[in-house]
C-alpha cells in the first residue's frame, strides 16, 4: 500500500464484478429513460384510447415482426459470441459478433422502410399534415417517432459498440480472462432488445 | 480483489432454446393481436412481453447465474419505477 | 395574518395554526434540549461521558408519536381540503379563461365580461371555472382573502368556488386577485380585484357593466377621435391593460419590450390585416393568426374602438386612409353594431375556447 | 508517520497533473473550486433579486431591473445554477470523493477514470450555462414548465443540455459511489460498521442512478418537442402539460433528497465527533437514511396540489408525503440524544451542525405546513415556499456544506483557519438567514405570490426587511469564503487529527498521501467509538 512510486494509474486494478455492477447500475438509467417514455405512452394510451387503435391500424405489421424476429437473432448471436469466448474461441467469437452487426443494419434499414412509408403519407414530425389528425393521433406519432427513434440510435451506438469489441478481441485486449468489455456491450444489446420487446406489442399490436 | 469465479457456461443448445422461445412467444402474440379481445389485448400483449423480457433477463443477461445482489439491485430498480407508473397513474385515472 | 373572508378561509387559518401550533412546541422542545445540552454537558463542565448506543424503546416512541401527529395534520389537511373541493349545489358560474397577462372573466347568466377586475355577490357560493387559451401557458387563480389558488390549464377544465362573507360596510369590500403560476414577463402584472358586494350592490354592478357592454355602435361617432363618446371612454387605461406588455407605453412595441414581433406602431409600413381604424378593429377580435397577437373578445365595441384609436394615435404622420363609408357599413354589419341589446345565448366554456383558437387560424 | 511520504498534492504537479488526475482526492479538490465558484455568482444573482424586490415598482425608480423580462432571467439563473451546479453536486462532488473511499479504507473509488469523467460533464454542463448566460439567459424559471418553456422566445437549448449534462455527472458520481461502497471496502469494514456519511452517500448513489435518467429524458423531450413539435407536451396537438409536471418532480423532488441526504451524513459525523460521544441510534439513523431515500421517492405530485391534478391523487401524495417527515424526525432525535451526556466542544463545525439542525428542522417543519392539503391549497406557489424550500436547501445543505468544509479542512488542505472569525460569521449568517427567509415565510402567509417582479404595495416593509436581511447573510458567507481561501494558503499547520474523530480519514495524514493511508488502518469495531473519559 505504501508504494508510492507506483503512480495514479497504479489504482487501476481489473475487478470483473465491480465492472458488471457498475454496468448493470448504468443499465438501469437506461431502463428509466425508456420507461419514463413508456409512463407518457401508458398515460396517453389512456387518455386517447381510440386514436391510439387507429395510430396502430396504420402500422405495418408484418415489418414489424420480422424486425422483432431480427433483433431477437442478434441478440442471440450476441450471447453466442460471448459465451465462444469465454470458450477461448476467438475466430467463431468474432463470426457471431459480424452475424450481429449484419443483424442490427438489416434492422436499421427495416426501419428506415417503415419511417419513409410514413414519411410519403404525410404522417411525419414537422409535417404540416399531421395538424390536421385528431390530437390523440397526433401524440400517438409524436411518441412513435420520438421512442423509434430513440430505440433505433441505441442500435446504432450498439453496433458501433460490438464493432470496437470486435476489434478489441481480435487484437487480443479481450479474452477469456478479461470479458469485462464484451460482457458489458453484450447486456447493453440485450437491453436494447428488452426495449423492443415492449415497444413491439405498444406500437403494433394494440388493435 | 479480482476473484475471477469459474463461471458458469450454458451450452448452445441452450441458448439456441431460449431464442426459438422467444421467436414461438413472438408467434403468438402477433397472431393474438389479430383476435378481438378487447380489454385483454393491452393486458396480453404486455404479459406476452413480461415474459419473453424475462427469458432474456435470466438466459441472455445470465441473472440467473449471477450474484443474487445484481438480482436485488434489478428488483429495487423496476419496483421504483413499478411506483413511479402507479403513482402517475393515479392522477389520471381520477381526472 | 391577512383578512379572512370566507368559512373556507377561517378553515385555512385554523389549520395553520393547529399544524403550526403543533410544530412549534416540537420546535421549541429541540431548542430547550439542545440549550440544555451545550450548557449541561460542555466540555468545560464535563470530561465523563456515557457511551449510549442507543435505546429501542425510546427510537420506537419517537418513531411512533410523530406518525401518529403527521396522520392527524394529514386528517385535518383533508377534511379542510375536503371543504375547498365541494362545490354546493345552488352556486352561480364565473368562467375565467386566462392569457398573457390577463383574466377574462366572464358571467353566463348575467351574460356579461369583464377583465381582471370583477364583482361578486356576498353569501353566494360562487364556482369558478378556470382555463387558460389552448395556446398560452399556465396561470394560477389565487384569492389570498380566501385562501383558494388553483391552476388555469390549457386544454383542461379546473375549478375552485367561494362563498364570500358579507362586506364589513354593508356594501362592498375589495381584495386583491393574483396570477400565481410563473407565466412570464408581466406575471407580477397580472393581477387584478375581486370586490365582494352585498346583492343590492351587486345587481346595481351588473346592470351598470350591461349598459356600458351593449350600448349601440354610431359608426360616425366611433370612427372620429375626437368625439366625446370615444374620448370618454379611456383609451389610455384600456391600452395599459391590453396591449402595453408587448407594444410598448410608446407603441415602439419589439423595440421597446423585447417581445419579438409585436407590431411598432409608429409606423404605417407592414401592417398584415391594414392599418385603418376598421382593420385595427377587426384584429382586435380575431387577433393576428400566426403570432402572438390575440383576440380580446371581451372589450365591448365602444371600448375597442378607443383602444383602436388609441393604437392609431402613436403614428403621428397623415399618411393613415381614412375608412370609407362602405367600410364602415360593412364592420356595422359584420358585428351588427348598431343593434340594440339583446340578450344571447351563452357558450360553454370549452365550446368558447375552441372557437377563440378557430378565430386565431 | 512516514516522513518522507508525499502528500497527494506533492506526488505531481502542474496544470496537467489536475486536469488529467483520477485520483479521487484531487478530483474533489477540482468540485471544490467550481462549486464554490458557482456558489458566488449565484448568490450574488440572489442579492440582485433582492434589490429588486426592495420597493414596490409604484414608486418613482422602484424597479432597478427594468420589470419581468430581466428580472426572470435572473431568477431562473439563480435557480438553475444554484440548483444544477451548486447544491446537487456540492457534497457528494466534494466531500464524497475526497472522503468516502477514505473512511471505508480503499484506496480509490471503483472506476477512478469515470470520476474524471463525471468531472468532466460538470464542466461541460457549467460552460453550457455559462454560455447561455452570455447568450442572453432563459426566463422559463428552474421548472423549465411547459407550455411556456416550449413557446418563450429564450433560447432554451443550452440550459437545458446544461442541465442534461450536469445529470449525467450525477449519475456517474453515484454508480461509482455504490459500486465502491459495495466491492473496495476493507475487510472488516461491514456494512453496518460504514460511518454514517458513507451509508448517507450510498442512499444519495441510489436516488442519482434511479431517478436523475427520468429528468434527463423529460428535458429531452422538452427540447424534441420545441424544434420537432412532437406533441407530448402541447395542449394544442393533445398533449398534456401536466404530465410534464409529473415527469419533472419525480426526480426533482428525490434530488432534494440527493442534496439533503449527504448533509444529514455530515451532521451524523460532526455532533458525535465534538460531543465524545458515539452516535445515539446508529442503525435507526442509517435505515432511516435508506427510508428517505425510498420514501421521498414518492411523494412528488406534492408539488403539484394546484396544478389542476386528480383530487383523489392530491390526497393520495399529501398522505405520502407526511411519512417522509417521521425519519427525518428520527434523525432529528437521534442526533440531540447524542449530545446527552457527551463532552460538548463547540467548535466552529459544531456550531455548524447544531445551526442545520435548527434551520433544517424549521424547514421540515414547514414542510409540514405545505404537505397538509387545505393549507397548502393557500401558500403552494407564494413566497412562503421559497421561505421553505431555501430553510432545507440553504439552511440545510448550504450550511453543512459549509459545515463539512471546516469540519474536514484541515484533512484537506492541512492548515487551520481563525476560529474566531468563523464564528463571527456563523453568527452574521444566521441571523441575516432568518430575517430573509423567516420573512418570506411570513409574506408567503400573507399572500404574496413567488416569481414576482413586483408586488402590491402592502408587501413592502417586509420584503425591505428580507433585502436588508440578504445583505447580512451574504456578508457572514463571503467573509467565511474569503478567510478559508486566505487559510488555504496562509493558514497554520494542521494537525492529523484535531477533532479527535475516530473514523478512518483520522488516522491518515494532513492532507493524506496518494494512496490515502501509510499504514493500514485500525478499523473500529464501531464508527464513533469513545472512552467514558475523555481529554477536555
Amino acid at each position: 500500500m505504501s508504494e508510492l512510486a507506483a503512480a495514479e494509474h497504479g489504482h487501476d486494478h481489473y475487478d470483473p464484478e465491480a465492472n458488471k455492477l457498475g454496468f448493470w447500475l448504468f443499465l438501469f438509467t437506461e431502463l428509466l429513460l425508456f420507461g419514463t417514455m413508456f409512463i407518457a405512452f401508458a398515460m396517453y394510451q389512456d387518455m386517447y384510447k381510440i386514436e391510439f387503435i387507429e395510430g396502430t391500424h396504420h402500422q405495418n405489421i408484418i415489418l414489424g415482426t420480422v424486425n422483432t424476429i431480427v433483433l431477437l437473432t442478434s441478440s442471440l448471436t450476441m450471447a453466442l459470441a460471448i459465451q465462444a469466448l469465454r470458450r477461448g474461441l476467438k475466430t467463431l467469437s468474432i463470426a457471431y459478433m459480424a452475424f450481429t452487426i449484419v443483424c442490427s443494419a438489416g434492422f436499421c434499414v427495416i426501419k428506415f422502410i417503415e419511417w419513409s412509408a410514413k414519411y410519403h403519407k404525410g404522417i411525419f414530425l414537422l409535417n404540416e399534415n399531421m395538424d390536421t389528425l385528431p390530437k390523440g393521433e397526433q401524440v400517438y406519432y409524436g411518441l412513435y417517432f420520438t421512442m423509434t427513434g430513440f430505440h433505433a440510435f441505441h442500435v446504432l451506438v450498439g453496433a458501433l459498440l460490438i464493432i470496437w469489441v470486435m476489434v478489441a478481441v481480435a487484437k487480443g485486449k479481450v479474452h477469456a480472462k478479461r470479458l469485462s468489455f464484451i460482457d458489458n456491450v453484450g447486456l447493453f444489446w440485450h437491453l436494447v432488445d428488452l426495449v423492443w420487446i415492449f415497444l413491439f406489442p405498444l406500437f403494433y399490436l394494440i388493435r | 480483489m479480482s476473484e475471477d469465479k469459474s463461471e458458469h457456461i450454458m451450452p448452445v443448445i441452450g441458448y439456441v432454446g431460449i431464442w426459438l422461445c422467444l421467436i414461438f412467444l413472438t408467434g403468438v402474440t402477433v397472431a393474438v393481436s389479430f383476435v378481438d379481445m378487447q380489454n385483454l389485448t393491452l393486458f396480453t400483449a404486455l404479459f406476452v412481453a413480461t415474459i419473453k423480457s424475462t427469458l432474456v433477463l435470466l438466459y441472455f443477461m445470465h441473472l440467473r447465474h449471477d450474484q443474487p445482489i445484481i438480482f436485488y439491485m434489478i428488483l429495487a430498480c423496476l419496483g421504483s419505477y413499478a411506483v413511479f407508473v402507479i403513482l402517475t397513474y393515479s392522477d389520471y385515472l381520477y381526472r | 395574518m391577512i383578512e379572512a373572508a370566507s368559512d373556507i378561509a377561517r378553515e385555512v387559518d385554523y389549520a395553520i395554526i393547529v399544524v403550526g401550533g403543533i410544530c412549534a412546541v416540537f420546535f421549541l422542545g429541540i431548542v430547550a434540549f439542545m440549550l440544555l445540552c451545550i450548557f449541561k454537558f460542555h466540555h468545560t463542565k464535563t470530561t465523563k461521558t456515557k457511551q449510549i448506543h442507543g435505546n429501542l424503546f425510546l427510537e420506537i416512541t419517537w418513531t411512533v408519536i410523530p406518525t401518529i401527529l403527521v396522520f392527524y395534520m394529514f386528517w385535518v389537511g383533508w377534511q379542510g381540503f375536503n371543504k375547498i373541493r365541494t362545490v354546493p349545489d345552488d352556486h352561480m358560474v364565473i368562467e375565467v379563461v386566462a392569457q398573457q397577462w390577463l383574466w377574462n372573466l366572464k358571467y353566463p347568466e348575467e351574460d356579461i365580461q369583464v377583465v381582471n377586475n370583477f364583482h361578486i355577490p356576498a353569501g353566494v357560493p360562487v364556482k369558478f371555472k378556470l382555463t387558460s387559451l389552448l395556446d398560452d401557458v399556465l396561470h394560477s387563480f389565487y384569492i389570498p382573502a380566501f385562501r383558494v389558488k388553483e391552476d388555469c390549464v390549457p386544454g383542461m377544465n379546473t375549478y375552485i368556488w367561494v362563498n364570500a362573507d358579507m362586506p364589513k360596510n354593508g356594501e362592498s369590500e375589495t381584495y386583491n386577485m393574483f396570477c400565481a403560476e410563473f407565466c412570464g414577463k408581466d406575471h407580477a402584472q397580472m393581477i387584478g380585484t375581486v370586490t365582494v358586494d352585498s346583492p343590492a350592490a351587486y345587481e346595481k354592478w351588473v346592470q351598470s357593466v350591461k349598459a356600458e357592454a351593449n350600448k349601440p355602435v354610431d359608426m360616425k361617432l366611433a370612427l372620429d377621435a375626437t368625439s366625446p363618446e370615444v374620448q370618454g371612454r379611456d383609451g389610455e387605461t384600456l391600452y395599459k391593460t391590453y396591449c402595453v406588455s408587448c407594444h410598448g407605453s410608446t407603441g415602439m412595441g419589439q423595440a421597446e419590450t423585447m417581445v419579438p414581433n409585436a407590431r411598432d406602431f409608429t409606423n404605417l409600413v407592414g401592417w398584415k390585416q391594414g392599418n385603418k381604424i376598421n382593420n385595427i378593429y377587426e384584429t382586435l377580435i380575431t387577433g393576428v393568426p400566426g403570432t402572438e397577437m390575440r383576440g380580446f373578445t371581451s372589450l365591448s365595441p365602444w371600448d375597442r374602438f378607443a383602444v383602436a384609436h388609441k393604437v392609431a394615435s402613436f403614428y403621428k404622420g397623415s399618411g393613415r386612409q381614412k375608412v370609407s363609408e362602405a367600410e364602415a357599413k360593412a364592420l356595422e354589419e359584420k358585428y351588427k353594431l348598431s343593434a340594440p341589446y339583446e340578450p344571447k345565448k351563452t357558450l360553454a366554456i370549452d365550446q368558447a375556447m375552441d372557437l377563440l383558437l378557430k378565430e386565431k387560424k | 508517520m512516514n516522513p518522507d511520504s508525499k502528500n497527494f498534492y506533492e506526488v505531481a504537479r502542474g496544470l496537467t497533473s489536475w486536469l488529467f488526475t483520477t485520483d479521487h482526492k484531487r478530483i474533489g479538490i477540482l468540485y471544490l473550486i467550481c462549486v464554490m465558484t458557482f456558489f458566488v455568482i449565484a448568490a450574488l444573482l440572489g442579492i440582485t433579486i433582492r434589490l429588486e424586490l426592495f420597493s414596490s415598482n409604484s414608486e418613482a425608480g422602484g424597479s432597478l431591473l427594468g420589470g419581468g423580462e430581466i428580472y426572470n432571467r435572473i431568477l431562473t439563473l439563480h435557480g438553475v445554477i444554484m440548483i444544477f451546479l451548486f447544491i446537487i453536486p456540492a457534497i457528494p462532488g466534494v466531500f464524497g470523493n475526497f472522503f468516502l473511499p477514505i473512511m471505508i479504507g480503499a484506496e480509490d473509488v471503483s472506476f477512478p477514470r469515470i470520476n474524471l469523467l463525471s468531472w468532466y460533464c460538470y464542466i461541460i454542463g457549467a460552460a453550457l450555462a455559462l454560455f447561455a448566460i452570455l447568450s442572453g439567459a432563459i426566463d422559463t424559471g428552474w421548472t423549465f414548465y411547459v407550455p411556456y418553456s416550449a413557446k418563450t422566445g429564450a433560447n432554451l437549448i443550452l440550459p437545458l443540455s446544461a442541465a442534461y449534462m450536469l445529470g449525467w455527472s450525477s449519475i456517474l458520481t453515484g454508480i461509482n459511489f455504490i459500486v465502491t461502497v459495495h466491492r473496495l471496502r476493507a475487510k472488516e469494514m461491514k456494512m453496518f460498521r460504514m460511518p454514517l456519511f458513507v451509508w448517507a452517500s450510498y442512499a444519495t448513489g441510489w436516488i442519482q442512478v434511479i431517478a436523475t435518467p427520468v429528468v434527463g429524458i423529460t428535458l429531452i423531450l422538452l427540447l424534441l418537442e420545441r424544434f420537432l413539435g412532437i406533441g407530448i407536451f402541447d395542449p394544442t396537438k393533445g398533449g398534456d402539460p401536466i404530465l410534464y409536471q409529473h415527469m419533472f418532480w419525480i426526480y426533482s423532488h428525490p434530488a432534494v433528497y440527493v442534496m439533503v441526504l449527504p448533509a444529514m451524513g455530515v451532521v451524523s459525523e460532526i455532533i458525535p465527533t465534538f460531543s465524545r460521544k458515539t452516535i445515539f441510534g446508529y442503525s435507526f439513523i442509517a435505515w432511516s437514511t435508506m427510508a428517505i431515500a425510498a420514501i421521498g421517492s414518492l411523494v412528488w405530485a406534492h408539488h403539484m396540489f394546484t396544478s389542476g391534478m386528480a383530487d383523489e391523487s392530491r390526497i393520495l401524495f399529501s398522505f405520502l408525503t407526511f411519512f417522509v417527515a417521521v425519519p427525518s424526525a428520527v434523525k432529528i432525535f437521534n442526533w440531540l440524544a447524542t449530545m446527552y451526556k457527551g463532552s460538548i466542544h463547540l467548535e466552529p463545525p459544531m456550531i455548524f451542525g447544531l445551526i442545520f439542525v435548527l434551520l433544517f428542522s424549521i424547514g421540515g417543519f414547514t414542510g409540514l405546513m405545505n404537505g397538509t392539503l387545505s393549507i397548502d391549497i393557500h401558500i403552494h406557489d407564494t413566497a412562503f415556499v421559497v421561505g421553505h424550500f431555501h430553510y432545507t436547501m440553504f439552511g440545510g445543505v448550504g450550511v453543512m456544506f459549509f459545515g463539512a468544509l471546516l469540519y474536514w479542512f484541515p484533512k484537506m488542505f492541512g492548515r487551520n483557519y481563525n476560529k474566531k472569525i468563523i464564528y463571527l460569521c456563523g453568527f452574521l449568517f444566521f441571523v441575516g438567514f432568518n430575517m430573509l427567509y423567516g420573512t418570506m415565510k411570513w409574506l408567503g402567509i400573507q399572500g404574496m405570490p413567488r416569481r414576482y417582479a413586483d408586488y402590491v404595495p402592502e408587501y413592502e416593509f417586509w420584503n425591505r426587511v428580507a433585502t436588508v436581511g440578504s445583505w447580512v447573510m451574504v456578508g457572514g458567507l463571503f467573509l467565511m469564503i474569503f478567510h478559508l481561501l486566505y487559510s488555504v494558503f496562509k493558514g497554520s499547520k494542521a494537525e492529523d487529527n484535531p477533532w479527535e474523530g475516530t473514523t478512518l480519514e483520522w488516522q491518515t495524514t494532513s492532507p493524506p498521501p496518494l494512496v490515502n493511508f501509510n499504514e493500514p488502518p485500525q478499523i473500529p469495531e464501531k464508527p464513533y467509538d469513545y472512552p467514558e473519559e475523555v481529554k477536555s
